[in-house]
């Protein structure tokens, strides 16, 4: 039953994807990623991952797409068509057809990689979960330590950096008030 | 559920490339910022998938849990840096047209 | 006379002489600094000069003495030895040595150098470069001495470069007026191609006998015979030092400088382009007379060189308007009969012409020299005529110098020529037809002689009066006219034929030296020659002398209308005559001209295009492509994404398969 | 403070003397430099004098521990030596200094103080070149010599300098860096960096190796040299370079390519050498007759000396690779000869530039009746480049020839001509710029030579009539190491004969 439920999701996460890339407004976009995100979810869940489905919801689908929405309503690009592509078809131009060339090549690099690598067969019962908290405690701060420290820094710096960038700088400060 | 880890990866892999198809196609650069985001998600999956491949029912090998962790962290900061640049960038040319920027020409 | 030290001073006293020279010169120099005309301290130079000449003669006087006392087979007179290249095994040393034939040579060189030293010293009075000449003069004896005195080959090459560079300076002494300097650099030219076939030679010597030691290399040639490999390698080597002589004796293949040389003042004519330097071929061929005896083709091929320079000489000769030409061609004309006499194997006779010839070619030039002072610089013998009653003296001894050249009977020329001429057919076969040309050429020779005196000094004088004053030479100019004049007309007593029933002086002096040279000859058969023939060759070639000597005389005393004549209704025939056969354009349309191009395609195309185009080619190979790369950074975020995507296609690719 | 070390770095305590004083004080920056190379050419005499040619080792040798290569136990050493081979040129170095110092006074007018800074230090460089006993110091003193002359050309060079100064640095870098991986091969292959234990064991190669490193060092060395194919740069560097720059360029830097030829192709690969012989005859001998049709071309009477030098150093590269007695001996003779000749010719012609300021033949002619002392010094050192008997040339030249006859009497020939070529392209140009009417106004009242200008040329003429008169005890101080490089060759010569069994060498052909 978790396998069909499996497969099913796993088509909808690619769906929402395709919905990602090809939806004409922004909105929708963002919408389809949401969708593509609680898949995931479930499948990390399946796969017996909690914690990490507990993460992906919370992180991904919780703060980042939130930061998108507030991108895209702060700058009003909601609205269908107010920043709609100047043509229907994102394949006019002979660089898209290209990039589309090389996404396709990657895809099928991809699943070749994947197919020839011999997998023995997974020796985990559905149902146990894999990641519980303790052990994943113990692993973050047992052999990651230093590199959970080094997160902590590149969070801080992010912060530092994005608001440096996005303050609006008042005109008429001390350097002349660049745009 | 025993699927296979192939097909955990085939996900992955389907994933990676719509990702970049967006990311090559879309001149829209929040869209090509999202599809980033799919590309980082599809890694995650090959970890998770990685990570459950090697456990055994005694001993589970969480290395790949605690990448995508880390991974889901990556993510974040640059979908916040990636934003407060389109910001700026709309703030300067009223546009978020990606063939706009090209001032740094060789 | 000792023989360690003493001897070395022969060559030393005209060398300390240049230097005193070229000091009074500089010191003249200095003094005209400040007031243009000073004369400084250049008088004294002639005296210095002559000085030295005559220490160096009295001291061969002196040997020649000496070695006359020796016994005749121990006749040879050693130096100390200079040691001077010392390579491993190799012992190159210079060491002088006196034996007969050097000592013919000493008396020669320093005999009519002294003369002709006395001689400029009047002619050139009054040239700014006075002492300098004089330096020049004293070198050059300096090398002629060290040439002919030295015991092996490589000193002997020391005075034979010497002498070249020598004749370079004194050929360009006038530099000012331009076409000397270039004379003077196409003679040196030519030498240094004889030159350079001589250090072939010399190295075969080496290879062969591992010393450059006359005497040693004299005595091994023998031994040589049995190795077929080395007797290979002995002829080319002996022909590769004949290529020397013929570069420095101006015969076929290398004469054309000699006429070019009388750019050079006359003197430098006398000694050096009649009596000595061109002489240093002869010399060596009998100084080395085994190693060019050893095989006949080697004197074939010389006598036949001999035989066709004295051809072409003669015939150029005939319709010059120069007259120092004239005296040059019969030059080049006179030393093909030497080298004829060498290669019909009479080493003697050969001396005794280089000997006569010294005397009675050093006087015409000398005659010549002092017509032309009298006649302030004019040469064109067109421009002469009756210069007989304005200059007394020096016409009579022209004329007994004119004598001699031409083989008129009883004088030296005559038994120096005509021994030559009854050797050549004594050796019958081919050397008949050697002699035939060496009799034409005698009537040549006689023929032009006596236009020249004809022109000169008979006819009416075709020189306009009020510029031209001919006026006698002054004493210190008719005094070694008039010796040389005596030593021409009873010089032929140093050789008189067999037929004479009287020794043959120079011949029983020479023996032994050409001794060995003689005896391997000997070995491909002995020719000689019934007493009934040789009258008969004595009575052709006095016939001969006379008859053409009246013919030239008669045709050209009237006046110049015979030259117009031929000038006029033969131009091609006079053309080509007057230009030595077109030989030297030859030389210069096939040789000179090519030779200028290959240099320009050289430097031009080959080095700077090809050579140098790789290597910048190289830098601006970097550049380019520097440019064209620049070109993908063209600043589009989609183009740089493009490339990202696909360097991570390719990348995957490649782990997959390779 | 042992004498090597005293003669090589004296140069550069010198140099810093000229840094310290202040370069208002022209008079007193000339005066340091020229004391301190007047030093160095004593010590350089002394050491000619105690010099003693019957042995081949190498003398007053010096041996400091310098560093140890990483990762390896392979020690470098501070090993300086001199033996046959270096000697002459170690003397030249010294003694040619004090005279091109001396002529800077002519033509260096502009930051006289930092040129002679560049020329004490290339002095040390030269001189460390000759006298390194350790392959790692001989490439340190290589790359040290080569970056003075790329300022000396570049600032105070004539027009196009920075072409010909890049050219020229660039060309000679690329060949130093594919003696590097030589120099590299060879250290890790013997665990040594010693020159003398590797000249003994590099012999135990087998040829194919043998051949390749030979190949590093040789292209390094041809480029200096430099042979054939690879000498357009030099016409470019004298040309533009400074007249001291191109007396040094041509008397001492050319021949660290030959030395470089001598002591790391013969003396350490024999069999090599002996294989390459016949090419480097012939580059050799081509280069002679090249060099002289190149010079007869030439306008540019700097541009002429310098394409007279391709050719004379054809000669010595035709002596050297006769691999016979005569031919080693002379080559070595007559890297010091052209040292003398074209130095001294390059002096003159900066003399001239000098007073006329153009190297253009046809603005010449005539200036032998104003310039007589200048003729005189132009017809001697025209005549000493051109070999007379007499004079030095013709020792180096009559060696090399008769050496190279021994071996392959072909290229012999072919050497020959060039003595033709060499004395036409010479003449003429003397010719050019002395004899003929006077055509050019300018040229009627220069003033001749002063003293200072003669008294920097006398000591050369003067060496010029030594080894013209007395080569020989200059040609006994390489005795014994010659005597030993031909054991080499010989036991080399054997192996190959034995090798080739078909046609045996006949040692008849090798004068002892």
């Amino acid at each position: 039953m978790a396998e069909i439920l499996f497969y099913v999701l796993s088509a909808a996460a690619l769906l929402f994807g395709l919905g990602v890339v090809l939806a004409k407004s922004p909105m929708m976009s963002v919408l389809s990623l949401l969708g593509s995100f609680f898949c995931l979810a479930v499948i990390y869940l399946l796969a017996g991952f909690q914690f990490l489905a507990a993460a992906q919801i919370l992180v991904y689908a919780g703060a980042i797409l939130v930061l998108f929405l507030f991108v895209i309503m702060l700058l009003n690009l909601g609205e269908l068509g107010a920043i709609a592509e100047r043509s229907n078809s994102f394949l006019d131009s002979t660089a898209a057809r290209i990039g589309a060339v090389i996404a396709v090549g990657m895809g099928v690099v991809g699943l070749a990689a994947a197919s020839r690598a011999a997998f023995q067969p997974v020796r985990v019962e559905p149902g146990k979960g894999l990641d519980g908290l303790e052990a994943i405690a113990t692993e973050l701060f047992g052999r990651y330590s230093l590199a959970f420290e080094a997160a902590s820094i590149l969070l801080l710096a992010t912060m530092v950096a994005v608001i440096a960038l996005a303050k609006r700088q008042r005109r008429g400060l001390k350097n002349g008030g660049r745009a | 559920m025993n699927v296979p880890s192939e097909h955990l990866l085939f996900l992955a892999a389907g994933l990676f490339a719509i990702g970049v198809l967006g990311f090559l196609i879309r001149r829209n650069v929040i869209i090509v910022l999202m599809c980033i985001e799919l590309m980082l998600n599809a890694a995650n999956l090959t970890f998770l998938a990685a990570s459950r491949q090697h456990s055994t029912p005694q001993v589970a090998n969480l290395d790949g849990a605690v990448f995508s962790i880390f991974v889901i962290l990556v993510a974040a900061c640059e979908a916040a840096v990636g934003l407060a640049l389109i910001i700026a960038l709309f703030r300067l040319k009223q546009t978020v047209e990606a063939d706009s920027l090209s001032e740094m020409k060789g | 006379m000792g023989g360690t030290w003493l001897l070395w001073f022969v060559p030393l006293l005209p060398l300390f002489g240049a230097a005193a020279c070229g000091l009074i010169h500089f010191a003249t120099l200095a003094a005209r600094k400040h007031d243009a005309n000073a004369k400084g301290p250049s008088g004294l130079a002639p005296v210095v000069a002559c000085a030295a000449i005559l220490g160096s003669l009295l001291l061969s006087i002196a040997a020649f003495k000496q070695l006359a006392g020796l016994p005749a087979d121990a006749r040879v007179i050693e130096s100390a030895v200079w040691p001077w290249i010392h390579v491993g095994s190799l012992q190159l040393d210079i060491s002088l040595v006196v034996d007969p034939l050097s000592a013919v040579m000493l008396m020669v060189v320093t005999g009519v150098g002294f003369l002709i030293h006395v001689y400029s010293a009047g002619y050139m009075k009054g040239d700014p470069g006075y002492a300098k000449f004089f330096a020049y003069l004293n070198l050059f004896v300096f090398s002629m001495l060290m040439l002919v005195l030295s015991s092996s080959l490589i000193g002997l090459f020391v005075g034979w470069e010497g002498v070249g560079l020598c004749s370079y300076l004194l050929i360009g002494f006038w530099y000012e007026k331009g076409w000397p300097a270039e004379a003077g650099q196409k003679a040196f030219v030519f030498n240094r191609v004889g030159d350079a076939s001589f250090l072939i030679g010399s190295f075969i010597l080496i290879k062969l006998f591992g010393t450059l030691d006359l005497s040693d290399i004299n005595a091994a040639v023998a031994g040589v015979s049995a190795d077929p490999e080395k007797a290979w390698w002995l002829t080319v080597g002996a022909l590769c030092l004949f290529g020397g002589c013929t570069g420095k004796s101006a015969q076929i293949p290398l004469f054309t400088w000699l006429p070019d040389a009388m750019a050079g003042p006359t003197p430098v004519s006398a000694l050096i382009h009649a009596a000595t330097m061109v002489t240093a071929g002869v010399y060596l061929v009998v100084r080395m007379n085994p190693v060019f005896a050893f095989d006949p083709t080697v004197l074939t091929v010389i006598g036949t060189i001999g035989a066709l320079t004295a051809l072409v000489g003669g015939t150029s000769a005939i319709f010059q308007r120069d007259i120092k030409k004239v005296l040059a061609y019969s030059t080049v004309s006179q030393l093909g009969y030497m080298f004829l006499g060498l290669g019909s194997g009479a080493f003697a006779a050969a001396i005794f012409h280089l000997v006569t010839h010294a005397f009675f070619k050093g006087l015409l030039f000398l005659g010549a020299g002092s017509v032309i002072h009298g006649m302030h610089d004019e040469q064109d013998m067109h421009k002469m005529g009756g210069l007989r009653r304005h200059m007394p003296k020096t016409f009579v001894t022209f004329l007994a110098g004119a004598a001699a050249l031409s083989g008129l009977p009883l004088l030296s020329g005559f038994f120096s020529k005509d021994e030559i001429l009854a050797h050549t057919f004594a050796h019958g076969g081919f050397y008949f037809v050697l002699w035939g040309i060496g009799i034409v050429t005698a009537a040549v020779t006689a023929y032009y002689t006596w236009r020249m005196v004809a022109l000169t000094f008979f006819g009416k004088e075709r020189f306009d009066h009020h510029h031209v004053h001919p006026h006698e030479s002054p004493a210190l100019m008719w005094v070694p006219l008039a010796v040389l004049a005596v030593l021409s007309v009873f010089g032929g007593a140093l050789g008189l034929p067999p037929v004479f029933h009287v020794v043959h002086v120079l011949e029983h002096w020479l023996e032994p030296v050409t001794a060995p040279g003689k005896a391997l000859l000997a070995a491909h058969g002995t020719h000689e020659l019934s007493h009934a023939m040789e009258w008969a060759l004595l009575g052709l070639g006095a016939a001969i002398a006379l008859g053409f000597a009246h013919f030239g005389f008669r045709t050209y005393v009237k006046g110049v209308e015979r030259d117009e004549s031929v000038q006029r209704n033969r131009p091609a025939l006079a053309d080509f005559l007057v230009g030595a056969w077109k030989i030297d354009a030859q030389y210069y349309a096939k040789i000179v001209y090519p030779s200028k191009l290959v240099a320009f395609v050289t430097a031009v195309i080959v080095d700077q295009f090809a050579i140098d185009g790789l290597v910048n080619g190289a830098g601006g190979l970097a550049t380019a492509t520097g440019n064209r790369l620049k070109l993908l950074v063209d600043g589009s975020l989609k183009s740089y994404a493009l490339w990202i995507g696909a360097g991570a296609v390719l990348l995957a690719l490649l782990w997959m398969f390779v | 403070m042992d004498q090597l070390t005293l003669i090589t770095f004296l140069p550069l305590v010198g140099a810093l003397l000229v840094l310290l004083t202040p370069a208002s004080q022209e008079k007193v920056l000339r005066a340091i430099a020229l004391v301190t190379t007047l030093v160095v050419a004593v010590l350089g005499v002394r050491l000619y004098l105690q010099f003693d040619g019957a042995s081949a080792a190498l003398q007053c040798a010096v041996d400091k521990p310098w560093f140890v290569l990483p990762g390896s136990a392979i020690a470098v050493r501070y090993k300086l030596g001199v033996d046959g081979l270096s000697i002459l040129m170690v003397v030249l170095t010294a003694v040619l200094m004090p005279t091109v110092i001396l002529s800077t006074w002519g033509h260096i007018h502009k930051r006289v103080k930092e040129f002679m800074v560049w020329m004490l230090v290339m002095q040390t460089g030269m001189l460390g070149v000759f006298l390194a006993t350790d392959l790692v110091l001989f490439y340190f003193f290589w790359e040290v010599s080569l970056i003075p002359l790329y300022f000396m050309v570049g600032i105070w060079g004539g027009e196009r300098r920075l072409y010909a100064t890049i050219k020229f640095f660039l060309y000679t870098l690329a060949g130093s860096l594919v003696m590097l991986v030589a120099v590299i091969a060879l250290i890790y292959h013997f665990r040594t960096a010693d020159i003398e234990t590797l000249c003994a064991q590099a012999g135990s190669l087998e040829l194919t190796k043998q051949l390749w490193l030979f190949a590093g060092f040789a292209l390094a060395f041809s480029i200096k040299v430099p042979l054939l194919p690879f000498h357009t740069w030099l016409a470019d560097a004298h040309t533009e370079a400074p007249t001291s720059g191109s007396v040094v360029l041509a008397g001492v830097l050319l021949k660290m390519g030959t030395y470089g030829l001598l002591r790391f192709g013969v003396d350490m690969f024999p069999a090599a050498s002996l294989e390459l012989a016949p090419l480097f005859m012939a580059l050799g001998a081509v280069g002679i007759v090249y060099g002289a049709f190149l010079a007869m071309a030439q306008t540019d009477v700097k541009r002429l000396v310098a394409c007279s030098s391709v050719s004379h150093l054809g000669y010595v590269v035709l002596g050297m690779f006769a691999l016979t007695r005569a031919g080693l001996s002379g080559s070595i003779l007559q890297m010091v000869n052209h040292g003398i000749s074209t130095g001294l010719l390059f002096l003159l012609i900066g003399m001239i530039y000098e007073r006329r300021h153009t190297r253009a033949l046809d603005q010449f002619g005539g200036i032998a009746s104003t310039m007589p002392i200048f003729a005189f010094f132009l017809v001697f050192t025209v005549l000493s480049s051109a070999a007379l008997p007499g004079l030095n040339g013709f020792v180096g030249e009559y060696l090399i020839l008769l050496g190279a006859f021994q071996a392959k009497p072909l290229w012999a020939i072919i050497g020959v001509l060039g003595v033709i070529f060499g004395a036409v392209y010479l003449l003429v140009a003397t010719r050019r710029v002395l004899f003929g009417p006077v055509t050019h106004e300018e040229n009627k009242h220069l003033e001749d030579l002063n003293v200072r200008e003669i008294g920097l040329m006398l000591p050369m003429v003067v060496l010029a009539v030594w080894i013209g008169f007395q080569p020989t005890p200059f040609l006994d101080q390489s005795r014994g190491s010659l005597d030993r490089v031909m054991k080499k060759i010989e036991l080399a010569r054997g192996a190959q004969s034995a090798a080739l069994e078909v046609q045996p060498l006949t040692t008849e052909e090798v004068v002892r």
